[in-house]
């Protein structure tokens, strides 16, 4: 049970938090709170392909568009004009439709925010699926150029397609209803519940990682990241592994996504840009590589300093400077710096002997 | 001409030379043999700048050299010729052979033609395949390209870290009527072998390196006839000895 | 379509290819001498050419050039010294994202020096409407200033590394480090060479190319983008395999306008990246045997 | 878990030490621009101008007494973070009206957000979306896309021709206008050939221009925001394109013309009177207004005044106007933009009415040229 | 019976023939070697068998089943496992927790299972784990289960290594120079440890450098040189045969240079 004791502590700082805002009148820091929320999700998943998988991905904003475009597509697409036809009337039948009202008084036909959802992380996963077989296949700096180009063809496709509102993105959105009015919306009435509704994904989603992590899966995973070759040796299939890793990964960026188009009301390609990508890399970096709290702490607070505006124009600036010092002094994350850890980095990581044959090589 | 004197070395927080003293006289061939993993090979780069110590001393030419960078090292005029043939594949052969003047500075940039033309003298196969990309060499040229680009600078300590290793028997033995006639030239040799009984045969003292301590040492003849030798790199007299 | 335009989009082509293949060339020169690709390659091409600009405001066009590249050259040193030499082994993840870094610190840093504008250096010969008629074709004569450029600056580099002590000291330290060491090669100051090297080239490009592509403080990614597809192209690590790479590549983009809205010739170049990678990471040009010498 | 407690730590801190100070003798209005990233060419100068108007006012003793104070948030054209400034301006602070955004997408985006806040918006964005249909608390000062498409096809109408290719950038800008070309060539009679999108970063289009001349078009019109739209012009005449070039009110700003050099030499374009402020007669009601707006910026920030700083100089000044008509509460406040009728601002003479929350109308354009590196009116 | 056949096995890197047309068998229960002069082409051919490798021509059959395409991965499924020449232990992992990494073939929790914290989980967990534990006590190092394992002496971790290979329960062990770089008593621990592997039913495949373990603990012997096979033999005729008294223990006549 020692291991979810950061389960509970983490659950105690949500509420925390959430009684110390409203006490103080100050509750609107929820908004940035919540929108941080999602972008944690994002960069857990990309901490655990980074730090446990060790594959580095430059174009993660990709799954989170992913995610948050197919879903706003699906939900704002209006269905009307195809009410006589027979697939309407089926997902009619089955009650997958949502009928609304848009800003303007117009009556709107769109699929349910469920069906949605369901879709876009099929969507993502199956892409990620695809795109994982042949890029996990290469290493270093091959890798790294694979991930971004996946990451740049997704942002073209977005800007460049008219369904996806080029330039403009997609606004209006509709929230994503669970129960009566209770749901992921932007509304400021609700915020108190979406920030739980954030907090609480983030949350569970942290149960599950940490379940995986502690386990066989886990172990294996640790192995591969450690000596590629000696888990060969015991059975680990490491193509197979890593591959499940990456669409997991994949997965819950295009959940985050889903959840903050629906918060946000909209998405635009600001969220499939490069920059995206390389600030969540920056995140885990920070966070400490293979470290999921590290990761968890970092994304919280940068993100949210970021969404409050405290870096004006600096902000770019900032994220780069993270990476830089963050690689040149503090390789492990800042926060995974303690006392023992200085200690032991003093005394340089074991390779083994070199000494001896180099046949066949 | 070299004095090593209690050196202790490795890598990370793994210590592989624990406490090795020896010396190198000058005109002498040392012989170092030990099983894989002994140490030999780090040894040798520990002494050639590669690897810094992390404690002990290394003395080449009444100089303290320990700690020294390997590019200083081989400027003083004690080179290695590192293990498994590392040449510059995708450079031709005279190419290697004008990089192996370098640490002789711009004096030698003058003379190198006459450099090269004193080594291939040598390595006769080495002139036919002057124009050559060293990468498409036979195994034995490398090794003699290898060699040769050492001599470049005009050593007066030349270390060889296996030699022989992956060659063809004729091949080795060609090699090693070099290294005979390298000493006769005046050069100082210090060679780790595993071929023990032909480094042996053409050394005047030799080493034993066992798990980074040196165990026995003495004159080549002494070695050749010493029967824990024997047994251990000579694959003599077997069973009878091992005491389970 | 008609003889004409094929040859005008060829032209094109050309044009955009030998751009990019600078650009891969100075990331090779350092990729060659220390395993990494430098992801902040594109901002040497910005830093040149926009000192270049800031100095032709009070002298001539060439001494600001000359002076833009000096200048350049030795950011590039100094970015080595002081974010590169010290790192003991660092794994390539780390290098990739300290140069990622690096290259969006630059990028602000031109940003709050140059502000948002988009400057430029005027025509080499000609103006803006100036063009050249070869065959059935009109090019800018800039675009012959940088097919030239580019091409003396390949031939001279190829000249350095073949047969200069200094470059053939840079190519063993490529080769094989630990051998260069043992041939009293000092292979830091090479590395740092091989930046300096890398920055001018970069400089160098950055300043031919701008009376035509123009200027910005964000000009860098882009075009590092395309260098390093470029490289991946031709197979990296070879600077003639780069300028044929960045040749096929930019006719296949040209061409590319052709059949589709050109909004995707980003995402088309990439996706023949991609391809590539799968199929044929040792790029167009490079063999496979090269390839496996490098290790990743 | 030490490292959790930490973090809280951390996050509280942050927090609930920065406490919004409330001060009821000033007016807040805040704005979202891009000051920085991809859109900062619209951005930095609508900052700058601002900045300066609000400094100038404050000097004179405020509206009615009351100082402006100003909230700058820089979005550097991500949604995201201009949903969380609007809410951030709207609910913590309090303010009075937003200025901004500075792109169409990011206004689309907190459209309604201002609208459930009840919190007046004037938007600098282009796209006609954002005021049609019109939302009770959004208005935007940048001329309608279809008053500029028209002027084009008036112009070629006049001119004679019949065939055009179109090309845009892909920004907001340049697909808003894109459709509105699209939607009104046939009312001209005007037959688009071929219409295309490129890069916002591309640095040569000559392959796109290739493709143009091509098509035999008659003229071509270039609709972006963006440095390629000197590109266009140059490559255009590199190929030996020799047809006329139209350009969009987005050529607004005297570095393009710079930039093309000799290429920009004939372009056409619409614009508001801004750039050609010393041309017009003396009589005409906008030149004080933009004498005054030019020299200032100009005098101020040491650089060409462009109709983007424009466009946030008539979204105060409207705001303004309306304040002094309508005291300080909001609701009327509104209802007075809303009514606002022959406000004189640099992008034209600004008739508001609840059906039109642009209140400009087709003559606030005219078609400018470029002669000898400077933009004059074509018709002089 | 023969377990392991390998058959015309031929493998070069560029132009170089690391292994040229080999060919032997592995009798069940035996322990058979491998030795040659370094560059013979023994690590290569350890990492062929092991799946490391894929031979450009020839046959590898394990229990009659062609293997020769298998990934190592699956091949080590299969039951046969093997140790490395420069000892490859997971880092930032104990003892145990490497062992038990042996035993992963035998898990069938995945992904889900694992996030989810299916029952099933907790007992496999536990098996693992004993099993882990059981290869220890063999090997002779549980008191060190919980140790960070790189924090070993160089002998311990080979211990490690050997107990994680065995943690497999494989077949087959592949050990490659499994005496490098221990002392004498090591060296004869090991030897001892290596034929008790072998009474418990394992074969093993072993190469090494150290002739006096060799001849003392094989039963048979395969000679390696240049990438061929040059004897296959008991260790006795190994030890007279002319060839590999030429090409492997020296040249009596090189003395005369």
């Amino acid at each position: 049970m020692r291991k979810y004791l950061g389960i509970a502590f983490l659950l105690m700082g949500i509420v925390a938090i959430q009684l110390v805002a409203s006490f103080t009148d100050s509750v609107y820091y929820l908004t940035q709170l919540t929108m941080a929320g999602y972008y944690t999700m994002a960069v857990l998943g990309l901490a655990l392909l980074m730090g446990y998988a060790g594959q580095i991905s430059l174009g993660h904003a990709g799954f989170f568009a992913i995610g948050g475009y197919s879903s706003a597509v699906l939900t704002t697409y209006n269905l009307l004009p195809y009410r006589d036809g027979l697939f309407y009337r089926l997902l009619e039948a089955l009650q997958l439709l949502q009928k609304r009202e848009d800003l303007y008084g117009d009556t709107i036909v769109n699929l349910h925010p469920v069906v949605a959802m369901v879709v876009a992380l099929l969507l993502s996963a199956l892409i990620a699926y695809v795109i994982g077989i042949p890029v996990l296949k290469l290493k270093g700096h091959y890798l790294a150029m694979a991930t971004l180009g996946f990451g740049i063809i997704v942002y073209r496709v977005v800007l460049g397609t008219a369904l996806f509102g080029e330039a403009d993105g997609i606004s209006d959105v509709p929230p994503f209803r669970f129960y009566g009015d209770l749901g992921i919306s932007g509304d400021m009435d609700l915020r108190v519940e979406n920030y739980y509704i954030a907090w609480i994904s983030v949350l569970l989603i942290m149960v599950l990682f940490i379940n995986l992590l502690d386990s066989r899966v886990g172990r294996a995973l640790r192995a591969i990241h450690g000596a590629e070759d000696a888990s060969r040796a015991v059975g680990i299939d490491t193509g197979d592994y890593k591959l499940k890793t990456f669409v997991l990964s994949a997965v819950v960026a295009a959940l985050a996504g889903v959840g903050l188009t629906h918060f946000n009301g909209g998405i635009g390609p600001s969220e499939a840009s490069v920059m995206k990508s390389v600030r969540y890399v920056a995140i885990v970096a920070a966070g400490g590589m293979a470290s999921l709290w590290g990761t968890m702490v970092m994304s919280t607070f940068l993100n949210f300093m970021s969404l409050r505006g405290y870096f004006g124009s600096y902000d770019d600036a900032l994220f780069g400077g993270i990476l830089i010092l963050i690689m040149l002094f503090a390789p492990e994350g800042i926060l995974s710096i303690s006392f023992r850890r200085a200690w032991k980095r003093l005394i340089p990581r074991t390779e083994r002997v070199r000494d001896g044959d180099t046949e066949g090589r | 001409m070299l004095r090593i004197i209690n050196l202790e070395s490795g890598y990370g927080s793994l210590r592989v030379i624990r406490g090795v003293s020896l010396h190198v006289n000058p005109g002498e061939i040392v012989t170092i043999i030990g099983a894989n993993g002994a140490g030999k090979t780090t040894l040798l780069n520990t002494i050639s700048g590669l690897i810094r110590a992390t404690s002990g001393r290394i003395i080449f030419d009444s100089r303290d050299v320990t700690g020294l960078a390997a590019e200083k090292v081989v400027s003083l005029g004690c080179v290695l010729v590192p293990e498994g043939r590392q040449v510059f594949s995708t450079m031709t052969v005279k190419e290697n052979l004008l990089l192996g003047a370098c640490p002789r500075g711009k004096r030698a940039a003058g003379r190198a033609d006459k450099d090269i033309e004193r080594v291939y003298n040598i390595f006769p196969r080495l002139r036919e395949r002057h124009n050559q990309l060293a990468g498409t060499l036979s195994g034995g040229e490398q090794q003699m390209l290898a060699i040769a680009r050492a001599l470049m600078s005009d050593p007066r300590l030349i270390m060889m870290d296996e030699p022989s290793m992956g060659l063809a028997p004729v091949i080795v033995r060609e090699i090693f009527g070099i290294i005979s006639r390298l000493r006769r030239e005046g050069k100082t040799l210090l060679l780790v072998e595993q071929n023990a009984r032909m480094a042996l045969g053409i050394s005047d003292r030799g080493y034993v390196l066992e798990t980074g301590r040196i165990v026995l040492q003495g004159p080549s003849e002494d070695l050749l006839q010493n029967r824990d030798v024997q047994r251990a790199y000579l694959g003599r007299d077997l069973d009878a000895e091992i005491r389970l | 379509m008609g003889v004409e335009l094929f040859l005008q989009y060829i032209a094109a082509g050309v044009t955009y290819g030998i751009i990019y293949a600078i650009v891969a060339i100075g990331f090779n020169i350092i990729y060659n001498t220390t395993g990494i690709i430098n992801f902040a390659q594109g901002e040497f091409v910005m830093l040149g050419s926009m000192i270049a600009i800031s100095l032709h405001g009070v002298m001539p066009l060439l001494p600001s050039i000359v002076l833009a590249s000096v200048v350049t050259m030795f950011i590039g040193a100094l970015i080595e010294v002081l974010f590169i030499r010290w790192l003991k082994s660092p794994t390539v993840l780390r290098m990739i994202i300290i140069t990622i870094g690096l290259s969006i610190l630059i990028r602000e840093l031109a940003l709050s020096i140059w502000g948002e504008g988009v400057r430029a250096l005027p025509y080499f010969t000609g103006n803006e409407v100036s063009s050249v008629e070869i065959g059935m074709i009109r090019i800018s004569p800039q675009v012959l200033w940088v097919v030239g450029v580019c091409l003396f600056m390949v031939a001279v580099l190829q000249g350095f590394f073949h047969f200069t002590l200094l470059g053939r000291k840079m190519r063993a330290c490529a080769a094989n480090p630990v051998a260069a060491r043992l041939c009293g090669i000092n292979t830091k100051n090479m590395v740092t060479l091989s930046f300096m090297l890398s920055a001018l080239i970069g400089a160098v490009a950055g300043c031919v190319v701008s009376p035509i592509t123009y200027s910005q403080y964000n000009m860098g990614t882009g075009l590092a983008i395309k260098g390093f597809t470029v490289a991946i192209l031709g197979g990296l690590g070879n600077s003639l395999a780069a300028l044929g790479g960045g040749i096929v590549l930019g006719i296949l983009e040209s061409f590319s306008v052709w059949f589709m809205p050109s909004a995707y010739k980003d995402a088309i170049s990439i996706a023949i990246l991609l391809v590539i990678l799968f199929v044929r990471p040792s790029g167009l040009f490079g063999s496979k045997e090269r390839m496996a010498l490098k290790e990743f | 878990m030490r490292v959790i407690s930490r973090v809280f730590l951390l996050l509280f801190l942050t927090v609930f030490l920065v406490t919004p100070v409330m001060a009821s003798d000033t007016i807040k209005i805040g704005a979202i621009l891009s000051v920085t990233g991809p859109a900062s060419f619209l951005g930095a100068p609508e900052a700058n101008t601002l900045k300066m108007l609000v400094d100038e006012i404050n000097s004179k003793g405020g509206i009615k007494g009351k100082k402006i104070e100003l909230i700058i948030k820089d979005s550097s054209a991500s949604p995201e973070k201009a949903i969380s400034f609007a809410k951030q301006l709207i609910e913590e602070e309090r303010v009075f009206a937003i200025i901004g955004p500075s792109t169409s997408g990011e206004t689309l985006k907190i459209k309604s957000i201002c609208e459930k806040g009840r919190t007046i918006c004037i938007s600098c964005a282009a796209a006609e979306r954002i005021v049609n249909p019109v939302a009770r608390y959004v208005f935007k000062t940048p001329q309608k896309d279809s008053f500029a498409a028209r002027k084009i096809f008036m112009q070629m109408k006049k001119m004679g021709i019949k065939r055009i290719g179109v090309v845009v950038g892909n920004t907001g800008f340049g697909k808003a206008g894109k459709a509105q070309l699209e939607k009104l060539a046939p009312e001209y009679g005007i037959d688009i050939v071929i219409s295309e999108v490129y890069d916002k970063r591309a640095t040569d289009l000559t392959a796109l221009v290739t493709k143009l001349k091509a098509k035999g078009v008659e003229a071509v019109v270039n609709w972006s925001i963006v440095p390629a739209q000197s590109i266009i012009a140059k490559n255009m005449r590199q190929i030996g394109f020799n047809v006329p070039l139209f350009q969009s009110h987005g050529f607004g700003n005297i570095k393009y013309v710079r930039a093309a050099g000799a290429a920009a030499e004939g372009i056409i374009f619409p614009a508001g009177r801004l750039l050609v402020a010393e041309e017009l007669p003396d009589n005409h009601p906008q030149k004080p207004v933009l004498l005054k707006y030019k020299r200032d910026y100009e005098a101020r920030y040491k650089e060409e005044v462009s109709t983007f700083g424009g466009h946030a100089y008539d979204a105060l000044m409207i705001l303004v106007e309306a304040i002094k008509k309508a005291g300080t509460d909001r609701e009327k406040v509104r209802d007075a933009i809303e009514n606002l009728k022959g406000f004189v601002g640099t992008g034209g003479i600004f008739n508001f009415s609840p059906k039109d929350h642009n209140g400009l109308d087709i003559d606030s354009f005219e078609m400018l040229t470029v002669r000898n590196g400077k933009f004059v009116l074509l018709e002089k | 019976m023969e377990i392991l056949r390998v058959d015309n096995l031929s493998k070069s890197f560029g132009g170089l023939k690391a292994i040229n047309n080999v060919s032997f068998g592995l009798r069940k229960g035996a322990i058979k070697a491998v030795i040659g002069p370094n560059g013979a082409g023994k690590t290569t051919l350890f990492n062929l068998i092991s799946g490391f490798l894929r031979p450009d021509s020839g046959s590898i059959l394990f229990k009659e089943q062609e293997i020769r395409d298998y990934d190592a991965h699956r091949i080590a499924r299969l039951g046969i496992s093997r140790t490395f020449q420069h000892i490859r232990l997971f880092p930032g992992m104990t003892v145990i927790e490497n062992v038990m990494m042996g035993r992963h073939r035998f898990g069938r929790t995945g992904f889900l299972g694992s996030m989810l914290n299916l029952p099933r989980k907790k007992r496999e967990e536990r098996e693992t784990r004993d099993g882990a534990m059981e290869a220890l006590r063999f090997v002779g190092i549980e008191e060190l289960a919980h140790r960070d394992a790189l924090e070993l002496s160089y002998g311990q971790q080979r211990l490690v290594e050997l107990a994680r290979a065995l943690a497999l329960e494989p077949e087959i062990l592949l050990l490659d120079e499994p005496a490098a770089g221990l002392n004498m008593r090591e060296t004869a621990e090991m030897g001892q440890l290596i034929q008790r592997i072998r009474d418990r039913g394992i074969t093993v495949l072993i190469v090494e450098h150290d002739m006096s373990l060799i001849m003392k603990i094989s039963e048979e012997i395969v000679v390696l040189s240049y990438g061929e096979k040059i004897a296959e033999d008991v260790p006795l005729a190994i030890q007279k045969n002319e060839e590999v008294i030429r090409i492997y223990l020296g040249e009596e006549d090189a003395q005369d240079h």
